[in-house]
């Protein structure tokens, strides 16, 4: 997949923190954000700011795990 | 850039009442891709258990009707009798299937009843809180096996799947499940041959699929995840159970 | 195909439920009712459209009904009493989710497995509901073939209308007798009002769901409120009873089914000597035909409940009296088959211990 | 209004005079009920049914005391002898039924059926010796109806069974006639 580019969106607000997402990324893409959701979790984020080395090919393997369908994915 | 993965069409809007990590959103998910990309949600018509996944019908959008406690393919007996053109599945859990609904299942099985079958195994009763379920397994702790299931106390898990192979008139089943990327994937095509083989009128269909219930057993969403790779697949293995279906196209 | 037939009431219901539409039945062995069955079996499989299946109990037999009824097919199971008892829950739940079926019960003598001799012994369970819940079906009670064969139409016609379970209760003795019977032409199915409610698949549609779980209490309590409008609107639409010589009488037997065919006999029986009895035949059991009976206590004062059973119908005849008139109970449990005579001989008794002779 | 009664052990036809009796009368255009007893055996054991006939409604379908008795076996007879009303006609296959009859306020036509039915070599007939002998002599309804009505009840089956049927019936009718 090198070269392709890809990006993900997590809905915070439908993110219930079970972090299977952290565990499927293969890049570690994903961390635990410092603020509480509506639903009293700690959402799951896109670390797209941390990505210059390893960059979201799009795989989509965060949203295949994802139980509560917050995570879109686009690819190039 | 182009969107790859959303929302599928016909899973409602709604956020799941599921705890974190739980399986059974994945497989309405899973359910809500096959249906759309077979094209069928206009003429799908789901039977939803009592237990956890009683609320199916708030998050998979085709037309659903509940049935008691064990009696889904029962009523989806009638429904499909009634409507042949129809694609008829039932989602139940594993006390639901496995215990209360044992003969309605067999039976359905046995006859060949063209409906496709989700049995949900997540070991235990989740929604009334985590007693023993017929497939808890054994030395499994549950809130009514507090020392772990013991055989002479409690019986042996049950193999649901492995009694409806021998039925005659179920034509294809699977276990999968869905704690891994490539489970998921793979529960997917069960899924998809499920109704293709409906679609074909071929005969009874089942996927079992193993799923985490996290909170009932005591484990953070990735260990229960971890915990059916390394201990349930010892008792429910993963495969195919049965296949007179083979290759189907469509 | 008005021809005069002579058929068992088992197979009326069964030949009467095909020419109202019925096209889906499930059921399950239990004598006195297996030709009921056995007919739907050979009528199904002749009908175009038409679905049996011999199911493996009758808790599956009843939910498979509900499957049909979802479908929207007019569907129909049947038993006789420990049979009724497992299809219970499934009724409860034709009940909350307002689906129309209709169930047959050919009543037998006893609790538990008892026996096969004709009985009333179900009353209560078929009026009060019978499951769980705050619910009813309508019962109906038919009499005679002749009634048997225009009543099995009628439940149907009542279940789509009002959505709800129905009930025929008859007993061994109805289900076993056989008479003439001329049935009504069959229906054309096409030409019923569609079920716009039925699950066909959400095709140029929104979705829907047919349910009984609300844990909403407040949505719980807003299908009870609904069911109980709709069960006040069948009470007054519905109940239907059969009056006999009660417009002189002193004295009304009250009493339905089989009872109601013996205590004919034994009215027509005191008649003869010069007693002025009547009876009063309710046809609907749930709802009560509470106002005709009301009615007939403007001018008498004395009712003898006759049951094949120890008195179940008699609380419905003292909450449809108010205490405007004495309640006599005789009845037989057990399947035991009372004889005209039998009952002439209470009548005669009562009439001459209330003095009702010195009335005329 | 009459009632009979039609008794004997299973497999005899009994529940078949009984019907062939109840159709014939209802073609003639009167009401009938017909309740067979049934039991939880399917096979064995005694086997009967009730007619009944009346210009009028008939309410109870259910006989005390029956009119008319067709008797074709010993305990069947031990049942029903102290049943039938004053007056009545008890009917018994004298070849099977061997119990003395003590009643004198009855009429009895005993017909030796089984023996008849030998003679004319199909002993399964016997049951149409007596239901010619009942009708013949009850009158409740004629030999026609009957030969009609059984006509429709064996319609779709051998040809042969329906002369058989007949041959059985004249030869019970006969026999009554020459005063039994």
């Amino acid at each position: 997949m090198a070269g392709k580019k890809g990006t993900i969106i997590i809905d915070r607000e439908l993110c219930k923190g079970c972090y299977l997402c952290i565990e499927a990324c293969p890049n570690s893409l994903i961390g635990i954000f410092d603020e509480l959701n509506q639903l009293g979790y700690y959402p799951a984020y896109y670390r797209e700011e941390n990505n210059k080395d390893r960059e979201c090919t799009g795989c989509a393997t965060c949203a295949l795990v994802c139980p509560d369908v917050a995570i879109e994915v686009y690819r190039e | 850039m182009q969107k790859v993965f959303q929302r599928p069409k016909y899973l409602k809007q709604a956020v799941f009442h599921y705890c974190p990590g739980c399986g059974h959103s994945i497989i309405h998910r899973l359910i809500a891709e096959v249906i759309e990309e077979l094209g069928i949600g206009e003429k799908t018509i789901g039977v939803p258990p009592a237990g956890c996944a009683v609320l199916a019908y708030d998050y998979i959008d085709v037309d659903m009707g509940e049935a008691p406690h064990g009696r889904g393919a029962a009523v989806a007996t009638g429904l499909k009798r009634v409507l042949p053109d129809h694609i008829v599945f039932s989602y139940q859990g594993d006390g639901d299937i496995a215990a209360i609904g044992t003969a309605e299942t067999i039976h359905a099985a046995n006859r060949g009843e063209s409906i496709s079958v989700f049995f949900i195994n997540n070991a235990c009763y989740g929604m009334t809180g985590g007693q023993m379920a017929p497939t808890t397994l054994l030395g499994q702790e549950s809130t009514t096996t507090p020392g772990g299931r013991n055989e002479k106390r409690d019986a042996a898990p049950l193999d649901l799947s492995e009694i409806l192979a021998i039925a005659r008139g179920s034509v294809y089943i699977e276990r999968t499940a869905v704690n891994s990327p490539r489970n998921i994937r793979k529960t997917k095509r069960a899924i998809t041959k499920s109704f293709k083989t409906q679609m074909a009128g071929l005969g009874f269909s089942l996927v079992e699929i193993l799923s985490p219930c996290p909170v009932n057993w005591k484990m953070t969403p990735v260990e229960a995840t971890k915990w059916i790779d390394d201990t349930m697949v010892k008792t429910y293995p993963l495969k195919v159970i049965k296949d007179t279906v083979g290759k189907i196209d469509g | 195909m008005s021809e005069k037939v002579l058929m068992r009431g088992t197979q009326v219901i069964g030949e009467a439920a095909i020419r109202a539409g019925c096209r889906f039945y499930a059921g399950y062995p239990i004598t006195p009712q297996n030709e009921l069955t056995e007919c739907m079996a050979r009528s199904m499989d002749a009908t175009p459209g038409g679905t049996f299946v011999q199911a493996e109990s009758e808790i599956a037999a009843i939910n498979m009904v509900i499957g049909a009824a979802m479908a929207g097919a007019r569907a129909m199971t049947s038993s006789s009493s420990p049979g009724i008892s497992l299809k219970q829950e499934g009724i409860s739940f034709l009940a909350a989710q307002e689906l129309p079926a209709v169930i047959v019960n050919t009543m037998r003598g006893g609790p538990g497995l008892g026996n096969i001799a004709p009985s009333q012994g179900d009353y209560f369970q078929a009026t009060r509901g019978g499951g769980h819940g705050d619910y009813r079906t309508i019962v109906i009670a038919p009499n005679s073939g002749q009634e048997i064969a225009d009543m099995t139409r009628t439940a149907f016609e009542y279940a789509d209308k009002y959505r709800n379970p129905v009930l025929i209760l008859a007993d061994g003795m109805m289900g076993q007798m056989m008479e003439p019977v001329i049935f009504p032409e069959p229906i054309d199915i096409s030409s019923l009002p569609p079920k716009t409610w039925s699950l066909r698949g959400a095709a140029g549609r929104p979705s829907k769901v047919i349910l009984s779980l609300l844990l909403n209490p407040a949505k719980q309590e807003e299908l009870n409120w609904k069911l109980d409008r709709k069960y006040k609107i069948i009470a007054r639409e519905i109940p239907k009873a059969e009056k006999y010589m009660t417009d002189d009488a002193h004295l009304a037997v009250i009493a339905y089914g089989t009872a109601a065919r013996i205590a004919k006999g034994a009215v027509r029986r005191v008649r003869e000597m010069g007693l002025k009895v009547g009876l009063f035949r309710p046809i609907t059991l749930w709802p009560y035909p509470s106002r005709e009976l009301h009615e007939l206590s403007r001018h008498m004062r004395n009712f003898l409940v006759f049951e094949m059973n120890m008195g179940q119908m008699v609380e419905d005849v003292k909450l449809s009296l108010e205490g405007r008139s004495d309640v006599h109970f005789y009845g037989r449990p057990g399947g035991t088959i009372s004889t005209p005579d039998e009952i002439a001989k209470i009548i005669n008794t009562l009439y001459h211990r209330q003095n009702l002779e010195k009335d005329s | 209004m009459k009632k009979t009664v039609f008794a004997g052990f299973g497999g005899q036809g009994v529940l078949m005079m009984g019907y062939a009796f109840a159709m014939a009368v209802m073609n003639d255009g009167k009401q009938i009920t017909y309740l067979p007893a049934y039991g939880a055996e399917m096979r064995g054991g005694t086997a009967n049914c009730t007619v009944a006939v009346s210009d009028e409604e008939i309410f109870s379908p259910v006989s005390s005391a029956p009119d008319y008795a067709v008797i074709l076996n010993n305990p069947s007879l031990i049942k029903y002898e102290s049943m039938i009303a004053t007056g009545g006609t008890l009917f018994i296959n004298s070849s099977l039924v061997t119990t003395e009859i003590t009643r004198d306020d009855i009429s009895v036509v005993k017909v030796p059926a089984g023996d008849m039915a030998k003679k004319l070599r199909n002993e399964r007939i016997s049951n149409m010796i007596m239901l010619g002998a009942f009708v013949s002599r009850s009158q409740l309804t004629s030999m026609e109806s009957i030969l009609n009505a059984l006509a429709e009840i064996t319609k779709g089956k051998k040809s042969s069974l329906m002369k058989s049927n007949k041959k059985g019936l004249d030869a019970g009718a006969d026999y009554v006639l020459q005063g039994a």
